[in-house]
């Protein structure tokens, strides 16, 4: 595993930071009617992506969820592609016939366009893995599902059989606390979501999700462990979710007291404040990110907002694919 | 005239499934909360999280954890949060569930509800995972009865009869029509699972539908009047069917419009064609119409969505169409 | 000619395939060993455990992997089991699997073969839960294929065709087919999806089947033979489905009889009906008939299972009540 | 929990021996082509349901799966009333509308009348468990499912479910090494499948499941925690299947060798040996056991040949239930 070295702390800093501003500008643009489909937002949980997701070599695979901007980010889809997601456009990954953060996005590795329906991204994730190990490559699959997900059948079924097969993948539970209303309480009787794990007969890690660097770390480590054979791990990054589970949702049921105590582990101030104090960030150089962020959204939605919709007609084509897939020579 | 919304009808009714019968209880995901359209607000204030049960996220758990409790003589309503995740449940529902009384003649009552179609709005629609209608799938699985009321009245009534029946009943309440308002008496009553109602009397064609398109079907009708008497038939429920209501527009008008919210192939409406080509081939003066959903999933961008889901206009011109053989 | 039986014909389609292309891989329970009708037999000895993967009971896990196989480049064709046990699989096949081209313009080359179908022995039928014939669900799915072959030619050259298709095909065995005996050509060919066969050219009235009751429609005309002209359309898939060949006979002989092993209520038949009232209304002579299992899950006692299936003398009584309109 | 007496040993014996005879004379008349569908036989796995369901009380709920006869034959079900399931008579539990031994009655606690779909009964089980707990009744539910079935989404969204409610559940898994011709390597990748237990916060386990004694005061614990309020257990119960998966399988796939091992751990034989050593059984008792059992099962197959198949029409009755549950009056 390479440990990151501080010139790179900064790119993780910056894509926090571009994570929440984006997520910001996208409920603002919620509000004023002009996204099409809900805002699902990651605030509180921007390190759990972005650190994960650099602990990926570029022709690895990662499947995020709807919370994990930061991975798309990472893998560099522009900002601009973010917009004309939100904004259903025909230049997005989906061209307006599907909506949230389901984009995808092969060539960088962001292989499965999620869907709603929990978690099926995550034994699609496990079939990716299976891939790499039948042809043998050094590839390693990453995907993400929630504590609320954790209860599905699909989890279930795909963690297990990646774990037979000793699959190069990880799975990160983000444990944000909250599956819509339902606390995690309602959803397991564990003290700790990673004593699943054990379960399943592969390693479980659990690591504070509002730390980038612990996520890095930990996420590069269960990467080398794939990549060198070993099979599957199970992290649960523990977090927390500071909006409602959509941008429609008050969310009166989390106690304010709950948020008040998360609020302080913010992990972009947190690594913020880390990365002051080892010298590397200062109020100009923060300022001048923000500007930079703030630039590039402001870009990125007069670019999206320019763009066309599909034509209407486009409702109902695509639905099959035309082409063969061998010829069998 | 009592004016209730179509979502405080269903609240009502199981508030009121619930005064009445200690027996009836509420399983689903967020449900004391009030769940995703606040259907179940408030009810676990009244009735305590021994009978209003937020369950984690496990359709196959939900489904088949009701059929145990029905099993042990209670009266289970399940809330699966959108009718998309029914695919979650599906073995449980159509193997366990639907095959029980078959196999072994013990009746398995119990409710599932779920709340489908499509809604449009400034955001364009809820898109390929929150806007299906599963309802062929089930009519096509013997064994379960399948209800879509299209009204406050009958979204009151029809989940009464419902929690009542001996079957398994799935409720597919149509999220478009949650504030619609309309006329809901108090207290308890119910509509037969089974009943179509003739929602317009009409002599040159009918409209044969359900759910959430009976509203565009009526609209479209009463822009037709003095050019076309249009009949609407409301199904109610798509099993039982009510055949002979089916049956009597079609000898009646001999010109038939089928519409439904659906995707076509091998919706429901394929169901009414066959049924109307078998047993009242004779007295048709046309051919069998449907208008309904392309195939393809439900897009999310407005555009499309509009030009995706069946509409006034488009039922008008299906008609004149169809009037004009 | 060379005969070889729908099974041999399906193992054969595999073999050649996995070694035409080094990408096609088998994922599924029990594959190594056989299979529970031994299609795969000694697949394993000669491709290896990397490409005829054995799995957990997990048809969520089976579908999705090969879901992610087919994303990275590989060709997966998965056995479930029984076509009953898709059930398990469905919110994936569905939601995950049916929808991504559609969402994504990325092709899914993926195919889930799985025998469906009642077989009637001296042990009674294979019973309610091995039996099961679910294609209209999947009709009623946009985004999948189904095919369903007749013949042990069919079975092969589609299944080659599946494979070779940029879309999820559900491919249908027809389980009480598997030792039927037929030509079968060394050797890969394809028989394209979305083109029915005409079996049997006749005058009088068509029946329009596919699958497993194709053998019985055939011998029903053989018997009929002098008393009524009777053609016979193997529509082999159902999704692409031909509709050309469809109305074609439909305006050729007047008179329909559509012919299926599923249960009636809004199973495939019913599209097939409602696609003729709507679109070759004007060359109808009677009424457009449908011979199906009926509304009930499938019984194990032979007797009750023997009444239950359709069979050849149902074919022949439906085929003489219709010619006599 | 009761301890046994051994004054009721000798009927977990007889039990036993019940089991396996009924299943050896379902399998003969098999061969005869005189059932209707296939026998699949718990020879070896005897012990497992005669032990465990001794541990419930009489107005507990059982959800047997196909391999335990023992499961009815000790809450009562007589028989006849088994052969005319396997023979699929009119007033058999199926009423030949469906096969095996998918035999249920409410009136005797055996609640749920599986189904071939995996393990489908698992969450029904759950609900009765529920229904129990809403009731405030202290009532317990049972049920079994497979190392094979371990793997299924269904178990674990059952499992799961009842461990957050705390539902008085007792789940016993019989690991008899092979699902159909799956060994468990490629089922799991625990070294004991009791360690899922674990990552359900229940507690886990692991029996020798050839051995009824340990048998049933493993589930008389878990019973009795239950009824306690203490929730679910997760009891493995280590065995070994002895003959293929259903009577046409001839099981190649598993190595003679294995199968001679645990023919030295015969749990009937090992019972008897137990109750010789204890003066509870001689020579002589044995072959009156021997003389009745065959009695009992003669007298079955001649009632159930004698018994009428419903009539055809049948075949699509009883669809829909009549009636209504409730007048809310
Ligand atoms: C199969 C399925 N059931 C129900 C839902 C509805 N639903 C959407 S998100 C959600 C909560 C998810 O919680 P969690 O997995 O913890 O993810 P989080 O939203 O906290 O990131 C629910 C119940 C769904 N999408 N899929
Ligand atoms: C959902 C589902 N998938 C596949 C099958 C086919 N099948 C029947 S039994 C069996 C093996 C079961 O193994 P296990 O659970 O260990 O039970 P055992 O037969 O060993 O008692 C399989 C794969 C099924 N019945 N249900
Ligand atoms: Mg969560
Ligand atoms: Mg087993």
């Amino acid at each position: 595993m390479d440990r990151l070295t501080p010139q790179k702390y900064l790119s993780l800093y910056i894509d926090m930071r571009r994570m929440r501003a984006i997520e910001e500008k996208a409920t603002a643009l919620y509000y004023e009617g002009r996204t099409i489909g809900r805002i699902y937002s990651g605030r509180g949980q921007e390190a759990i992506s972005v650190g994960s997701t650099y602990a990926l070599a570029a022709d690895d695979a990662v499947a995020p969820m709807n919370r994990d901007l930061g991975t798309h980010l990472v893998r560099g889809i522009t900002v601009r592609e973010i917009f004309c997601q939100y904004l259903g456009r025909a230049n997005s990954s989906n061209r307006g016939k599907d909506a949230g953060l389901h984009i995808s996005s092969p060539e960088r590795g962001v292989m499965v366009n999620m869907i709603s329906n929990l978690p099926a991204s995550l034994p699609v994730a496990v079939g990716i893995a299976l891939a790499f190990k039948i042809r043998r490559e050094l590839r390693v699959a990453l995907t993400y599902f929630g504590d609320g997900a954790s209860s599905t059948g699909a989890s279930h079924e795909g963690i297990n059989f990646a774990a037979v097969r000793r699959l190069p993948i990880v799975f990160i539970c983000e444990n944000n606390q909250w599956a819509l209303s339902t606390a995690t309480s309602k959803q397991f009787a564990l003290e700790h979501l990673v004593e699943r794990a054990a379960g399943y007969g592969i390693p479980g890690i659990q690591v504070d999700g509002n730390d980038v660097l612990a996520v890095y770390e930990t996420t590069a480590e269960a990467v080398a462990r794939a990549r060198g054979g070993e099979g599957p791990t199970f992290i649960e990054a523990v977090t927390m979710r500071m909006k409602g589970h959509s941008v429609t949702d008050p969310a009166q049921y989390v106690p304010q007291s709950m948020l008040d105590a998360w609020e302080q582990k913010d992990p972009i101030r947190r690594f913020g404040n880390h990365l002051r104090q080892e010298n590397l960030l200062d109020d100009s150089l923060d300022e001048n990110i923000t500007g930079k962020i703030s630039a590039e959204i402001d870009d990125a939605v007069a670019y999206a907002e320019a763009s066309p919709f599909l034509p209407a007609e486009e409702a109902v084509t695509d639905v099959y694919a035309e082409g063969i897939a061998t010829t069998y020579a | 005239m009592r004016e209730r919304s179509y979502r405080a009808a269903i609240r009502e009714a199981l508030l009121e499934a619930m005064s009445a019968d200690e027996r009836v209880f509420l399983l689903g995901e967020d449900i004391e909360y009030a769940g995703v359209y606040g259907v179940t607000k408030g009810l676990v204030d009244k009735f305590g999280c021994d009978r209003v049960i937020d369950t984690p996220i496990a359709e196959t758990a939900i489904v088949g954890g009701a059929m145990g409790a029905a099993l042990m003589g209670l009266l289970p309503v399940v809330e699966i949060q959108f009718a998309d995740f029914i695919a979650a449940a599906m073995d449980q529902l159509v193997n366990m569930v639907a095959k029980y009384h078959y196999r072994t003649r013990t009746p398995l009552p119990l409710v599932i509800r779920a709340p489908a179609g499509a809604i449009l709005s400034t955001h364009g629609s809820t898109g390929p995972f929150h806007s299906q209608n599963p309802e062929a799938w089930f009519a096509h699985t013997p064994g379960l009865k399948v209800a879509l009321p299209a009204t406050p009245y009958d979204a009151k009534g029809l989940l009464l009869a419902a929690i009542a029946d001996m079957n398994p009943v799935l409720f597919l309440e149509q999220k478009a029509l949650y504030n619609e308002k309309g006329d809901v008496p108090e207290g308890i009553y119910t509509v037969p699972l089974g009943q179509a109602r003739l929602a317009r009397e009409g002599n040159d064609l009918s409209i044969i539908t359900y759910g959430a398109m009976l509203s565009p079907a009526l609209r479209a009708a009463d822009l037709l009047d003095g050019e076309v008497d249009v009949e609407v038939l409301d199904l109610r429920t798509i099993v039982p069917l009510d055949k002979e209501a089916v049956l009597t527009t079609a000898r009646k008008t001999g010109k038939i419009l089928i519409v439904h919210e659906a995707t076509r192939t091998a919706g429901f409406g394929a169901e009414l064609a066959a049924l109307i080509a078998e047993s009242a081939f004779e007295f048709l003066d046309g051919p069998i119409m449907r208008l309904s959903s392309p195939d393809a999933p439900v897009p999310a961008a407005p555009e499309l969505a509009g030009y995706y889901l069946p509409d006034v206009n488009e039922i008008v011109t299906a008609v004149r169409r169809l009037s004009a053989y």
